[in-house]
């Protein structure tokens, strides 16, 4: 079966690492902070200038001057810091965050990521995607394997404009996870229940299966 | 200690010299830290054609939303926009002009008009819209596109504290994008919660050095908040 | 908390990993806020071939001029150097390269190199022996050159407070070139005059955010001083 | 007579405007915070990051963490700020520092400078002065006219490397206070009992002389 918003959250979460600056995206992304594995701690960075986000306020927490990418209010870990848009995007595009976690509309077998932009719809803009997918060695892309009429978002070329080029290495859709290299997609694991004819069925660019693949564990 | 009081007493005196068709630079992410009283003053002194720079463009009736039904703004170079009805009209009908920029792109660009650097090369954008017109160049083997400064005629900038010397301090996550917003106004003014004397802030702690402040005002605010988010257990 | 704790106990496990002909980015500014155990551990460990980045080379027998004798030094990449005899006497000599470029340009090379931007223009230096070489370009009608980011394998940086995590916090201006060297290291090595648990600093005052920090060790310090002047009438 | 090291220093003082912020550099100019007119303030950048540099500190006060940028101890003037050399450049590049007062081998018709190396002898570096003279749009150089042996400083081209390149448009010298444009030096005033012809004779590029030359008053 597909994974749910939840499932896909807890895999993503068995890639963090004790000690990692992870940056996670609007939506699913934020869920994976749920999920960290007992005994590990990481640190979420915010892009608006926060290092070591903590969890949601309580009533009487609630702060203005304290909110999040998603422009929520939020509060701070023990051992944050504050930042000004030019350091915390310094740190983006240095490439000190771990991981990043982010949402798209398409990949393709050239690592191409398109999230950000479908024309003819209201253009809200990029916001820190750009720089994120920019910046990051480390990405992990979560999103539905395909749209609800079936149609793929696994593709050898991306259609919707880009927000990066050749900066995808790993996918992680609600029917399996896949890694993206030599031009193709690999894939490594499958949801439970799914077999490898679905996902095949459902990915558009090429699709490498190198002998058994082990359906996911959480 | 004349020289340095940069501390005027009216909005009006604030904004004094903005133009029809000027540059404006303001600081905030989303309605957080924004210059609030500043931007009102503008909507109230009716000032057309301007280029807005600022990673948001407020919602319809706060923040710089406000300066959208009497068509004051020109066109925003923004990294998200669009949580506003008036906003998303205009910008379909092309009345307003919209340049979409990557956040750090952006930040980066006001830091750079700031410090004199005109243009520096970006991974950020390459292969995208954001690359259109644009140079592109590898080093070692990487790809990545130049973009140019940005300075503005005014910047409008919110802190928390000031001494009469301008010399600023941000709260929390209402620093944003205010420290390099402060730096690229060829006039930069200022509005805080509180004013302080000279030598009252530590040196060490200063985040913004009044050498890049012009004016500043005492402000109330607001703060509205966009998305009051609260957990459950609390 | 195993996963942020930055922390060693010994300067040999600080720069562990230090091999010959690497890069090393250090900071401070003359002998003030330099990294002296930092540099004395590299001394004893012997490291040969070095190429280092900082403002000055220190002195005979203190900073970074102790690395001379051994001759560990190949590069060095600064803006003032020659404090000191044996400095002079392996320059002439041709056994020490000296790439001279200028302050601002050295700090913002290094704030480049840990922000991701590979290289920027700048006025400094254009039609002087700093740019030749390198790209000239026009912006505006002025003349600019085209600067490339530096980065090192070790970042050696001295702070005033750090906390278990990383986080650190300088002291006047023994600042200096410090918050920009720890961007720029693979591994960023820090030392500190003291060590607080996380949670004591304000997260507002922080000047460097761990991220940047590898290992963070507490030392203690001569604070040597270059210049020594007092007023008369004290 | 030829100016005195203090009489430069008061000239020098005589351009400073109220709320100026003001970069001394090492020698001569230094000399010039002892002259700021009364009533007036002015505050010292110090490029290793000191906005507010105050006079030299007693015994008590000295604080091997704070020095300025000739590497002496020094204090902080109330309302001072601390910053990294990042930022202390950004200031100067950026243009925001009103004023900058620094010595030199040698300048020319062009606005060229030559301050920090003479080729043969030791090469110790230009510090701060290569940023300092791109990037301030007001600088005042101050140096002897002429070297002891009589050689002219203010020259067609001058003949040592360059710290900056069409950067200079004043310069206050033993003998005279000249401004740079068009290609050529333009008297503007002379020090107390030199003549004109004294100064064209020891001025190797061209100098124009325009009506009576007023001499400088302190």
């Amino acid at each position: 079966m597909a994974l749910s918003r939840e499932q896909l959250a807890q895999r993503v979460a068995q890639e963090l690492q004790d000690g990692y600056y992870v940056n996670l995206g609007i939506g699913i992304p934020t869920l994976v902070a749920n999920y960290v594995p007992e005994g590990m701690e990481v640190m979420l960075q915010s892009e608006n200038g926060l290092l070591g986000m903590g969890q949601f306020p309580s009533e009487a927490e609630i702060d203005a001057d304290l909110i999040n990418a998603g422009k929520q209010t939020v509060t701070m870990a023990t051992g944050a810091s504050i930042f000004d848009s030019a350091e915390s995007f310094a740190m983006i595009r240095g490439g000190h965050v771990d991981l990043t976690v982010l949402g798209a509309f398409e990949v393709d077998v050239n690592g191409n990521i398109a999230s950000y932009m479908i024309p003819g719809k209201l253009i809200k803009g990029m916001g820190g995607a750009m720089d994120l997918v920019a910046g990051a060695d480390n990405i992990i892309v979560t999103m539905t394997h395909a749209s609800k009429h079936g149609v793929s978002k696994l593709l050898s070329n991306c259609t919707l404009p880009l927000t990066g080029k050749g900066c995808i290495k790993k996918v992680l859709t609600d029917l399996a996870f896949i890694e993206i290299k030599n031009g193709k997609f690999y894939l490594l694991e499958r949801a439970p229940g799914v077999s490898v004819e679905e996902i095949i069925a459902l990915t558009e660019g090429e699709l490498v299966i190198e002998g058994e693949i082990p359906e996911m564990t959480f | 200690m004349a020289g340095f009081d940069k501390v005027v007493s009216s909005y009006e005196e604030a904004m004094a010299g903005l133009e029809d068709n000027m540059t404006v630079i303001a600081g905030g992410f989303g309605l957080c830290g924004i210059p609030e009283n500043l931007i009102s003053e503008i909507k109230r002194k009716g000032t057309k054609g301007l280029t807005l720079v600022s990673n948001n463009c407020g919602v319809d009736d706060f923040g710089l939303g406000i300066l959208l039904p009497d068509r004051q703004i020109k066109k925003i170079i923004a990294s998200y926009v669009g949580e506003n009805a008036e906003f998303e009209r205009q910008m379909m009908n092309g009345e307003l002009e919209v340049e979409l920029t990557p956040q750090g792109t952006l930040a980066e660009k006001m830091r750079a008009g700031g410090a004199g650097i005109p243009a520096f090369y970006t991974a950020t954008g390459y292969g995208t819209p954001v690359a259109e017109g644009k140079e592109e160049r590898e080093f070692d083997g990487r790809h990545y596109i130049l973009e140019p400064a940005i300075k503005g005629d005014f910047a409008i900038v919110k802190a928390w504290k000031a001494d009469r010397y301008g010399n600023l301090v941000f709260r929390k996550t209402a620093r944003n994008f205010n420290p390099l917003a402060a730096t690229a106004g060829k006039i930069t003014v200022v509005e805080v919660e509180e004013i302080v004397e000279p030598g009252e802030l530590d040196p060490d702690h200063i985040h913004t050095p009044g050498i890049y402040v012009n004016r500043l005002i005492l402000g109330s605010f607001e703060k509205r908040i966009e998305q009051r988010t609260v957990r459950n257990d609390a």
